[in-house]
């Protein structure tokens, strides 16, 4: 089974990479005209929520799969990230487009904060201070009353609007703004990972002591990963924020880090194309297998130990058959 | 009045000593932490509840849910994790694995047992005693009572008996004392045992206290517990003593004048202060770098 | 002053004296060996040079400049890169990867140029590349350079981890037992290479065990045992040095 | 990025090829709650209820002659899942109404999609202060914190005559809302809060609340939280003092905490709209009909979900027409003589107006207080 399933992504890559000019217009065409397919808002509303996880788990990715330290705490930048772009927009009536950046550069400052430890942690250490900083980010927004208004969340945000027009899942808005937040955090993480900065986080999850005798300050990158992680999770949470209208503390619990960390490993760690796919597989299946609904958290559960034990790198991990990709001139 | 919040942080802190003692076996021994331990202990109090109901006395449940955990713990590793080990697997994915392993358990109990909170039968209640106006349930004397015996019994396991001896040459050096003869194997899997049982009789002892059980028991106990063991210095077992009862008793203090919101974030800061200064925790020792 | 100076370095761990007062002195240029029993601290005094270790007590003066108790990142900077006694590449990336980790500290563009693929960017890597596979090439590892550094065969994951060494651009080349685990006909080629990298104008030191590697390919040789210098000079004062013999054979009681 | 484009490919041919909802002329009604995860029991309670209601419609022939379907769906207790399912229920043109959400929370993450497409959704349980504010559309046939409160006062300062009252309030939108009203209406009652200690939902370990409230002097705590924690309160505070009198509110009002709490839950005071052994007819027949289908006896909340489903269908009769904006027009209409008492709907506010009835616990039954 293992090995019909890494020919089958090589083959598919190979393809893609013959005949490039024509792959990627085809599927922006495919997805820009995907609303008009006919599908109901519900289904819909399910692939704009794989776009959500898709964010979520390539800024996890940076972080787990790239540099190799796991983080159990994630789903409080996407909280951060939901919570300041809705205060933000509520107290100051601000636009969704003005909040938006503000909430994600804040939750960037929380990853410079969660980011720190790394400097003394690795390993287990490290996942269970992340841990320890989601439950405690979650125990702030639930007292800290007087801003979050703690239990009672915060109810009707503002519809994200651009040049006036509300955005909603039934004129196709939300889905297009999930598709150009969603472009923006691939093409940045797909940059990162195809620059020295990528190479050298790559080289931090191999083996931290060889990249430091080879000059790479370390700590540097594992928190430079961090905050930018926590950037794109927190821009996930305030789109996520304007969508659902609704947010209290019980919104995002540790149930999400583990969602979104499931999704990594399934897809495959230190990959791009694994988070759309663990994404697609892990958010559309409680809604496609009805009957498993009961069962959904031990499925996730299970997906962890099997995945683990038997294709620790993911459905679409592992080594590459395909030769590295020089830069133009780089021969 | 801080009397009383002290005794109340003293069972507390002998109820997390009691759950750190697992991940501090298991920790000492695999350089693991096993996550799962928190839905171990929770099982554990299922298990007896289950017994009770089905007209078992409480001795013969305690026995045999501790029996049943035990096994279970043994189950965790010879499916899940004992394969990683022989593959050689990354670290990260034996601490992934018993994450997963949690979700299983917890879910599992959750569908079985239904999510209500259940009944379970008083332990030890023989009304309470007033010592200089401090009321102490005696509940809570004899869990610090059975919590300290425990203990003392693993001390004594570890430091006086041959397989004691087998397990500190396994936490020392895995090969070296594979080289000497100790069957590595049974040696883990008794720990794992150990882990197991030592949770299953955490988990009834507080449920007795409590008197209720419901499924995600283990979660917040089993992090609290874990903060414990870091700060007493993972793999240490006195040090899970230690640890339990300054956790309890600051908890119990924060919920008093904090208010009782704060209760659960005060152990996760603790938890987060103690990684960062020291995380071989108070009594750990500092590892040296090896190149 | 020497190319690179050690003055008196001493290393503690608790009680045990690993390093005891050991100074040497090399010259650009130079192939020079340090050799001694095994457990003689030969790599922890490696470790104390690229800054692993802190120094208990001594100097270590490169160019001039103070480089003991720096940071490993600021010496690897100031042109002083090793090679590991049991290989540590980076096993999950691939040979060409490899050696690029090795020229980061020399591959020059802020964060904005990686993010908007500004052409800065574009040409430092693809210069980058370029010198990439001219060192491959150099060392022979080109037509392997797809593959991932686990799959190497052992002679090729050691000469890899000597090119990322000196893709660091280092000027001084430390390389810890390079012909461990090879057979006469790769050591021969080793040192062939070893010799084509001094007269490119590499300084090197090496640790080694292989007596005739040693013998015919240094420039001079200091001895070390139970963390004391007992000996320094050329390979054939060393050859026949009483107190070397000893402590490699034993003590005749 | 090769491998992403191959992926997202397959994908979008997996989702497409999901099966679009058909539909057909019947009147169906939707229940949405918790089935699976923490808070199952609430959620099966509202679907006994509203299966149990629609039975005897049926039996009578339905509604405007026709047969009324029970559609169900488990929101997990997730805002996420209910968004999701409220698209679902509103695509579906033949779903008239929607019974649930159960947590507040839950409830106002969907309320948006119901609003918005003009569809009836009634909540047997919310208690968020703002949940009816979303629109016309939303109800809820659950208590209001006021009304409520003021009773339990009463229960605490009149009936059992205690002037030091302790408040104990669970750390959720209800839980912080009731003790802050709560607080004010001790005062006007000529009480005195002597202490108020706030834990966190799921806490089972309140010594040192406790200690907190017993040395403060507390001869009676109002409790603001479910059954779950009620229990465990009370069985840890009369081990400290047996003296100490509880009063709890309507939604802890359910057999499970008897069961729980054993021999402690004697003597707690509930304010409730639905009382097991009240002289109601209907309200006997609803409990005896309950458990024989269901096997145990209806709490509060779910008997409150059962006249919503009841309110629900009366309104279609009413209207003629089983169309939604009517449905929602003739509940402001109706005073519904329900087995929670006669509720009605004041000046388009979806909020219920209640009568309550005063209950105790006595030797491990229900009683009702004269």
């Amino acid at each position: 089974m293992k090995e019909k399933l890494s020919n089958l992504s090589n083959r598919i890559n190979a393809f893609i990479e013959s005949n490039k000019k024509i792959v990627y217009p085809v599927l922006a065409i495919l997805i820009l005209g995907l609303p008009y397919v006919g599908s109901s808002q519900y289904i819909l509303r399910i692939i704009i929520m794989i776009g959500v996880y898709s964010m979520l788990s390539l800024s996890l990715g940076l972080v787990t799969g790239y540099a190799g330290q796991v983080s159990l705490g994630h789903a409080a930048f996407y909280a951060i990230g939901a919570y300041v772009s809705a205060l933000v927009s509520i107290s100051f009536n601000l636009n969704f487009f003005i909040t938006a950046p503000i909430a994600a550069f804040i939750a960037g400052i929380c990853g410079l904060l969660l980011g720190l430890p790394t400097l003394r942690l690795s390993g287990t250490y490290l996942a269970i201070t992340t841990l320890g900083f989601c439950e405690v980010v979650r125990m702030v927004l639930l007292n800290w009353e007087s801003v979050t208004r703690g239990p009672l969340g915060i109810s009707r945000i503002p519809k994200p609007s651009f040049l006036g027009i509300e955005l909603t899942i039934s004129n196709f808005g939300l889905y297009y703004l999930m598709v150009a937040f969603l472009a923006l955090t691939t093409l940045a993480v797909v940059a990162i990972v195809r620059s020295k900065m990528g190479r050298a986080l790559m080289a931090i999850r191999e083996d931290e002591l060889a990249a430091t005798m080879m000059g790479v300050k370390t700590t540097y990158y594992k928190v430079a990963a961090f905050v930018i992680s926590a950037f794109f999770s927190g821009l996930a949470g305030a789109f996520y924020a304007h969508m659902i209208r609704f947010i209290d503390p019980n919104t995002f619990t540790f149930d999400t880090s583990i969602m979104i960390l499931s999704i990594v490993i399934l897809g495959g760690m230190g990959t791009i194309g694994g988070m759309f796919l663990g994404s697609a597989l892990l958010v559309s299946f409680p809604e496609v297998l009805r009957f498993l609904q009961e069962y959904r958290f031990v499925v996730y559960g299970a997906v962890l130990v099997v995945m683990m034990r038997y294709r620790p790198q993911g459905i679409l991990g592992g080594q590459k058959k395909t030769p590295y990709k020089l830069p133009k001139g780089g021969g | 009045m801080v009397l009383q919040q002290l005794s109340n942080g003293l069972t507390l802190g002998m109820v997390y000593a009691l759950i750190a003692v697992g991940y501090s076996l298991v920790f000492g021994i695999l350089r693991l932490v096993n996550f799962s331990h928190g839905s171990v202990y929770a099982f554990g109090a299922h298990m007896a509840m289950l017994f009770v109901s089905m007209q078992f006395g409480i001795i013969p449940a305690f026995i045999l849910s501790i029996v049943l955990t035990g096994i279970l713990g043994i189950a965790i590793d010879k499916m899940a994790l004992a394969p990683l080990r022989a593959k050689k697997s990354k670290g990260i994915a034996a601490l992934i694995t018993t994450i997963g392993i949690s979700y299983i358990i917890q879910n599992v109990l959750m569908i079985t047992f239904g999510s209500q909170t259940k009944f379970f039968p008083k332990l030890f209640d023989f009304g309470s005693i007033y010592i200089g106006g401090v009321a102490f349930n005696t509940t809570q004397i004899c869990i610090s009572g059975v919590s300290l015996m425990l203990l003392l019994i693993l001390s004594c396991v570890i430091r006086y008996t041959k397989v004691g001896l087998a397990m500190r040459a396994v936490e020392q050096n895995q090969k070296a004392a594979n080289l000497m003869g100790i069957d590595v194997n049974f040696v883990v899997t008794f720990t794992f045992f150990l882990g197991g049982a030592s949770a299953a009789i955490a988990g009834t002892l507080i449920s007795g206290y409590y008197q209720i059980v419901y499924p995600n028991m283990g979660f917040v106990a089993g992090l609290k517990a874990f903060s414990a063991a870091v700060l007493g210095g993972i793999g240490v077992l006195y040090g899970s003593i230690f640890g339990g009862l300054v956790v309890g008793i600051s908890e119990s203090f924060a919920a008093a004048y904090l208010g009782g919101s704060y209760r659960d974030a005060v152990a996760f800061l603790i938890l987060i202060i103690v990684l960062l200064i020291k995380p071989t925790g108070l009594f750990g020792k500092k590892g040296i770098t090896k190149v | 002053m020497a190319f690179l100076e050690v003055k008196g370095i001493t290393k503690l761990f608790g009680g045990l004296t690993a390093v005891d007062k050991v100074s040497l002195q090399v010259e650009k240029g130079e192939i020079v060996s340090i050799i001694g029993p095994n457990g003689a601290g030969k790599t922890t005094l490696f470790n104390m040079l690229t800054g692993v270790y802190t120094l208990s007590e001594g100097e270590i003066i490169f160019e001039g400049k103070i480089i003991h108790n720096r940071t490993p990142q600021e010496i690897v900077q100031a042109g002083l890169a090793r090679t590991f006694q049991n290989i540590r590449l980076f096993a999950e990336m691939r040979v060409i990867e490899n050696v690029l980790v090795g020229m980061h500290i020399n591959t020059h563009y802020t964060f904005l140029d990686l993010l908007f693929r500004t052409k800065k960017f574009r040409s430092v890597e693809s210069e980058k590349h370029r010198t990439a596979v001219e060192i491959l090439e150099s060392i022979g590892l080109k037509d392997k350079m797809h593959n991932y550094a686990t799959n190497l065969p052992y002679g090729d994951q050691r000469r890899l981890e000597i090119a990322r060494a000196i893709s660091t651009n280092a000027k001084i080349l430390l390389l810890d037992e390079p012909a461990a685990g090879m057979n006469p006909q790769e050591s021969e080629e080793l040192l062939r290479f070893i010799r084509g990298l001094r007269d490119k104008g590499y300084t090197i030191i090496l640790i080694e065990h292989d007596m005739n590697v040693v013998m015919n390919i240094s420039d001079r040789i200091y001895v070390i045992d139970h963390g004391k210098k007992i000996a320094e000079g050329l390979p054939a004062e060393i050859a026949n040095n009483k107190k070397v013999i000893e402590a490699y054979l034993g003590r005749s009681e | 990025m090769r491998k992403l484009v191959g992926l997202i490919l397959i994908l979008m041919m997996v989702l497409t090829s999901f099966a679009g909802c058909q539909s057909s002329s019947k009147i169906k009604i939707a229940v949405a709650g918790p089935l699976t995860g923490d808070f199952a029991e609430y959620g099966t309670g509202f679907k006994n209820a509203v299966e149990l209601m629609v039975e005897e419609w049926n039996k009578k022939g339905g509604v405007l002659g026709k047969q009324v379907e029970v559609v169900v769906f488990d929101d997990k207790n997730n805002g996420e899942e209910a968004a999701t399912i409220a698209e679902k229920i509103v695509a579906d043109k033949d779903i008239k109404a929607v019974i649930g959400h159960f947590a507040s929370g839950v409830c106002m993450a969907a309320s948006p999609k119901y609003q918005e497409a003009g569809l009836v959704e009634m909540s047997p349980s919310a208690s968020h202060p703002d949940y009816t504010k979303e629109g016309e559309f939303i109800f809820r046939n659950n208590t209001v914190i006021n009304v409520e409160a003021k009773v339990a006062v009463d229960l605490a300062t009149k009936t059992l005559g205690k002037k030091k009252v302790g408040i104990l309030s669970v750390k959720t939108d209800w839980g912080t809302k009731t003790a802050e009203i709560t607080k004010t209406l001790v005062k006007d009652a000529g009480g005195e809060v002597v202490a108020h200690q706030e834990v966190v939902d799921g806490t089972i370990d309140f010594s040192p609340n406790i200690t907190k409230l017993n040395s403060a002097g507390a001869e009676v705590v109002i409790v603001a939280a479910m059954y779950n924690s009620l229990a465990p309160f009370a069985t840890q505070y009369k081990a400290v003092n047996p003296k100490i009198e509880l009063v709890g509110f309507s939604n802890a009002y359910s057999q499970q905490l008897i069961d729980l709490a054993k021999g402690s839950a004697e003597n707690i005071h509930f304010p409730t709209i639905f009382f097991h052994g009240s002289a109601d007819p209907k309200v006997a027949e609803f409990v005896k009909a309950y458990k024989d289908k269901y096997g145990s006896s209806p709490s509060s909340l779910t008997a409150q979900a059962y006249d919503s489903a009841g309110m629900i269908l009366q309104a279609i009769k009413n209207a003629g027409k089983a169309d939604r904006t009517a449905i929602k027009d003739e509940l402001y209409k109706m005073n519904y003589p329900g087995v929670t008492g006669a509720t009605k709907f004041e000046n388009k506010i979806g909020d219920a107006v209640k009568t309550f009835t005063m209950v105790k616990v006595q030797n491990g039954k229900f009683v009702e207080v004269k």
